[in-house]
């Protein structure tokens, strides 16, 4: 086949990613951030106009926790302290998830080590009745909109009070009351879905906002075209969060991103305004999302944010990552979201250590707790989940006949199963 | 009451539909300014404003996933893809989303949408303006599969897939869009003002998911069939005089199961003819209920003429087609009970 | 012969398929540097290099997409669906492009490719990690499915599928990925070692695509099973003491139906199990068929146990799953001929 | 549900192109461009460089039919006529296939009028070995290598002669030897293959380049961005032809643009190179593909080309556009560019209207004869066909049990039906 007459320079690029062997190298060249240099487009200013920030990362918080430039600026004391308080919040429920996977309780658990200011912050620039559709990746939304731990929990453990009913894989929640869209295991369906959402608010005549999530990695699907398609040519008011944490499971972001620049360069391609913006800085995440949020509530359209931040855990409990890349070891390659944000407040004469050793121990209590009463009503691994026939509910609003019948077969075989044993 | 064709029933039901509920958009590829390649949408946009009809990107994931999104927020979206062929970019959205959304929310979010395409071959459309993917759709979990095969079930069917709760397929046999063609392709087609199911009452009517309808009542002969099938097989037991009691299913899920075992009791014989590929059509499913809730009473294998398993041929699609010789070699086959192996 | 799980069986067809041609390359999503999620691709981009097994983007119609240029260029890629509920945005890429290049463009242009993907339940993966799509497959004029039980099979099977200059889908049930399980999720797993189909020569040999094989040779009843569940359905024989005949489809299509006919001849009876939906399943396709050509050997329907006709739950895994209660409540109730309706 | 409460200044976006009744003025108002003034970026210059050039549409031939500037000047007297010879010979053919189709004897035909340099130029300037992935709308590239006329007559036809045994749709060609991939009826399907091709050839070590083709509407298409993704990581040698002709069906292009300003833009997303041209203008079609076949071959990897066209037929014989936009009747809305090619020649003093008349009558008999010989053999609407056993060839390269007994029973119920009648 291979016609050697032709001697050709043509070679395919296979992506061969330091980051397998020096991550945090691989990482630091993409990422260099200067606090305060980003300036602040107005809110109606064009693609191409914003795209000129293209080589900047968006960052408020300098290395001495100074908050500075035209970002800066928006948060009251105590929404500092509320923010501290929901990323430590979130980062020790992971912790004592990741325990009860250890002990067995659990089959499965996605924590976000690292990236919990992203989701926190975002939440905290939305308002009531806007609508998330996030991925596996985004628990920070539910715990900073004060979503009951405890049913996190429960459906963690599949247990008789899962609030969906032992049917979703362990961290796929849901909540409309939280504005919490439900999790598919399907990557990138969700986008799209968030922008019709939007669409249909803003045919509602509403100001809620949609936004939609994904990873880095999963952005190369074909829904993330689709939502910048619809997003683009309707204006619908969404944020595309891009959460690019380097990783999507052993493959490094060169594979999804390409020969482009960064991943805030593909809403350029669709004329949709484009940020980059450092996503362990939770004041920079608050301070973008808000903005954000304004240009799509006062019908400016989508906008696209790339969130610059580290994967700094395996990808699941079902993951090795020593397999793919150097061991992290408590590293924060990109910085520390939670100890960035409390330097901060230290900085600014708020915050001391001893706050700080009471908050950390009121979050240990709360998930505590919230454990302690998950736990007493049991897991899937004990075997106390919401009874097996729940499993015809909800196919359809009303159960059709054949799964009646089904459900009968069912209900017949246990029987018969439980004489026989 | 007016006769209509399909085309005029199903452009009638969006107006019923969108009159009677604001929450009701309508948006596809043509489907706005121009009112659809078939028409069927003629006129929304000007009655309703772009706000309830417009046209969309040509992307069917972003069709029905934007239209999931709208559905979740409370709208209910009734979208067209073009033809069925061309439903497979959004086949992931179908499946993976729509269908499951109710049930994985633990009915927290739902996604009330219809989603309309046609279906069929017998207009020259060669392999991707003619396929039947029912059964892609039947398979699935969660989602309703319709397909009518006249005007005034047209019209009532798609009035009760836009007001369910829950995601229907609505598949249009557009070989009958304009007349109940019966198979005969080398003959005048008959044009649907001359039948009496394109009496389409004025307003709003449904007509139940899941309630199939005899067709043509007969003793001998049990015939399952849906869409353009029905003519077909109407022309075929006029052909061959068999007593042929032919059922047209309407919704393929839920099926009408009760009529039609009741029907096979009766006849002790059944055929199943569609246009879709034979292997795992859904005339297998059909097939597999008869025989497993009627053996007893059946004096002969459940038959199937289907499509060929190949792409449906453009200069060949008479060959393809299960037309009324076929189907009604099919029907004589089983009369005489010499039926070995399979029915072609 | 070294004993060897399904997984070593798959890695070991790939090194032996990738030694004997140059033009077969293997990429998909974690498949390269890391050797795929179930590690089946590991070492082979250490030993072949990144031009013969590489990482791709997490775009799966991009994948076959890809695929099918390189396939059309002349070489013959083999690539993973990391899991089979992840194959939907590829289906427009297989049934309307892989599927139908050869007949479309007469022989003009082929699509030799092989499409892997983990398929089936009995992980505790949700409705996400579960799913058995092969009913989607069959239905489908142009490409093959093949679904291995054991790593004997996997290694011939996939180097058969490899060499064949169609598309051919190849369905791993990872629940049998480390050891035959037999539906007991409560009892300790066998390893593969202990199983004589772990034996796995060194070295090249297919099996052919389109042949079953008798998993357990009986008298009484023919089960018809693939994948996990013919070790379900063994276990379900053991634990009745009915003396089934166990086949192992090993291909869906092409159909091994001599085997299967010659089978139900023989005993009379016959039921048919898997782990996909009911509704519109490939079981379907198998009772059909058996009922088309073996109607006056029957003493009683062909029956079916199937997975339920909902998403695939997590918590209720077992109770979804078609395990050995089922298949064997099933099979008595066949031999007692007193089934009536469906089968549980 | 809609809350008044909340007096949203969201409105959604519903594009209402001036298109639908202004055609002219719609498309005037994107496409102006300015020949010669377009700069010729070097072969390895990367995508944000190249992207400075996107107020330009690249140029070569103005309207007194000077070619001028960076682009101009690599064809020589002979090939100039060729070009010419060839769109003529397309629009003549297109001309035919429309009087077949109202005459009753074709159901169906695709016509590329006023499109054809794009076609025809773009083929003069790749090699032996290349590949096209077209679409429907490129029998210029057929034409222009010589592929038999009366074969793509007689696969209209349907004919016994039909290459491809009356199994596609007409205009649905295939044919490898002349490099052309079977077209699918499947919009965006076949640009993502091409790239694939293209990754094949590479790792292959020939210099060969695929050629992608792809309608601006369907680039709306969820493979387009696969084929994008794919060919930036790999940097695959491909061409990713976007052909422009402001019309998808009844849908104009606003809607699958959205808000970028360009098609060219999207490619800036993935950091390829990409150029927008007019594609009315066959030096300028050929200038730039000869370039971007250059950086392909020479391992530069894939560019992205707009071509700035008019759609001035039907979408095809099924479409009446009449019901969606004015009538164009017989004007060029961007220029014919049969008509500037021959001026240029004219300008140049290398051409003639005794010549023109001549080269006229020469293509119309080429016609004229091939569709003669066609017609000799037949058409799928008179019963000639091949034969309709052979439907069930090319399913499998082998024919499988199943479709053997098929086959059995399918000539069976002909011999039935044959004696019954
Ligand atoms: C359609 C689809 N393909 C593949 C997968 C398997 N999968 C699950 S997570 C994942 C990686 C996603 O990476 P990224 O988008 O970067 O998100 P991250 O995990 O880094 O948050 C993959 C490939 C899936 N869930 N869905
Ligand atoms: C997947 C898919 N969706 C829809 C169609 C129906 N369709 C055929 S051509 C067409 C318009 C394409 O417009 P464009 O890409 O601009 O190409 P042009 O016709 O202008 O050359 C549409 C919607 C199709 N063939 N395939
Ligand atoms: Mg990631
Ligand atoms: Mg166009």
């Amino acid at each position: 086949m291979n016609d050697t007459s032709r001697q050709a320079s043509v070679r395919l690029r296979i992506p061969e990613p330091t980051a397998h062997t020096d991550l945090v190298a691989a990482a630091g060249t993409r990422c260099v951030a200067i606090a305060g240099e980003a300036r602040r487009p107005d809110l109606d200013e064009n693609a191409i106009s914003v795209a000129s920030m293209r080589d900047h990362v968006i960052r408020v918080l300098d290395d001495e926790g100074n908050a500075v430039g035209p970002w800066a600026g928006a948060l009251s004391r105590s929404e500092l302290e509320a923010g501290l308080h929901d990323m430590m919040l979130v980062r020790s429920f992971d912790a004592r998830m990741l325990r009860a996977h250890r002990q067995g309780k659990i089959s499965f658990y996605m924590q976000c080590l690292g990236e919990e200011a992203i989701a926190c912050a975002s939440q905290w620039a939305l308002k009531p009745g806007d609508m998330n559709f996030p991925t596996y990746r985004q628990q920070g939304l539910l715990v900073s909109s004060d979503y009951p731990m405890v049913d996190m929990m429960n459906q963690i453990l599949s247990n008789t009070h899962d609030p969906l009913l032992g049917r979703q894989l362990p961290v796929m929640y849901s909540s409309k009351e939280h504005r919490f869209f439900s999790i598919s295991g399907n990557l990138a369906t969700q986008f799209v879905q968030a922008v019709g959402w939007a669409m249909a608010a803003a045919l509602d005549g509403s100001d809620a906002v949609a936004s939609a999530w994904i990873g880095e990695g999963a952005s190369a699907e074909s829904d993330f075209h689709s939502a910048l398609v619809f997003a683009s040519t309707y204006q619908a008011p969404v944020i595309l969060n891009v959460v690019n944490n380097q990783w999507a499971i052993s493959t490094p972001e060169d594979f999804a991103r390409g020969a482009a620049a960064t991943f805030a360069d593909r809403g350029l391609g669709f004329g949709i305004p484009s940020l980059r913006v450092d996503g362990n800085d939770y004041l920079a995440v608050h301070a973008v999302t808000a903005w954000a949020a304004e240009r799509a509530r006062t019908g400016l359209g989508p906008t696209l944010i790339e969130w610059v931040t580290f994967r700094v855990g395996p990808h699941s409990t079902s993951d090795d990552p020593t397999g793919y890349r150097p061991d992290v070891a408590g590293q924060f390659p990109l910085g520390d979201p939670i100890d960035r944000l409390r330097q901060h407040m230290v900085t600014c004469g708020e915050w001391d250590d001893t706050r700080q050793t009471a908050l950390q121990e009121s979050v240990d209590q709360v998930v505590s707790k919230a454990f302690e009463e998950a736990d007493s009503f049991g897991s899937v691994m004990r075997g106390d989940v919401s009874s097996a026939a729940t499993m015809f509910d909800d196919v359809f609003a009303t159960m059709p006949p054949h799964l009646v019948e089904q459900r009968a077969q069912f209900e017949r075989s246990q029987r018969l199963q439980n004489e026989g044993s | 009451m007016p006769a209509m064709t399909m085309i005029q029933a199903i452009r009638d039901a969006h107006f019923v539909a969108m009159e009677r509920d604001s929450k009701v958009v309508v948006f596809g590829q043509d489907v706005g300014f121009f009112g659809g390649v078939f028409r069927c949408t003629q006129g929304l946009q000007e009655h309703f404003g772009t706000g309830r009809c417009f046209d969309a990107p040509i992307n069917e994931s972003g069709i029905v996933g934007v239209a999931i999104g709208m559905a979740a927020y409370g709208l209910r979206p009734c979208v067209e893809i073009q033809f069925a062929d061309y439903m497979y970019p959004a086949y992931d959205q179908i499946v993976s989303e729509a269908a499951r959304l109710r049930h994985r929310s633990a009915g927290d979010f739902t996604a009330p949408l219809t989603i309309r395409m046609p279906m069929g071959g017998g207009i020259f459309g060669g392999q991707t303006h003619s396929q039947s993917p029912e059964a892609l759709f039947t398979h699935v979990a969660g989602i309703k599969t319709v397909v009518p095969s006249n005007p005034y079930d047209a019209k009532g069917l798609l009035l009760a897939a836009i007001e369910d709760d829950d995601p229907v397929i609505f598949l249009e046999p557009k070989r009958v869009y304009n007349g109940p063609f019966d198979g005969h392709h080398d003959r005048p087609l008959t044009p649907w003002s001359a039948h009496p199911l394109s009496d389409v009452p004025e307003g709003y009517y449904t007509i139940d998911l899941g309630s199939a309808r005899v067709h043509r009542p007969g003793n001998d002969l049990t015939v399952l069939a849906y869409g353009t099938l029905v003519h077909v097989a109407q022309a075929a037991a006029e052909e061959t005089g068999i007593d042929a009691e032919i059922i047209d299913l309407r919704t393929l899920v839920p099926l009408d199961v009760d009529m039609i075992i009741t029907s096979v009791v009766k006849t002790g014989r059944c055929l199943v003819v569609h246009e879709a590929t034979r292997t795992s059509g859904f005339g297998a499913e059909l097939s597999a209920t008869v025989q497993e809730r009627a053996f007893h009473h059946l004096e002969a294998p459940v038959g199937r003429v289907c499509g060929w398993d190949t792409p449906y041929p453009h200069a060949h699609e008479w060959s393809y087609f299960p037309g009324p010789d076929r189907v009604g070699q099919a029907m004589r086959n089983i009369m005489d009970e010499q039926m070995t192996g399979v029915i072609a």
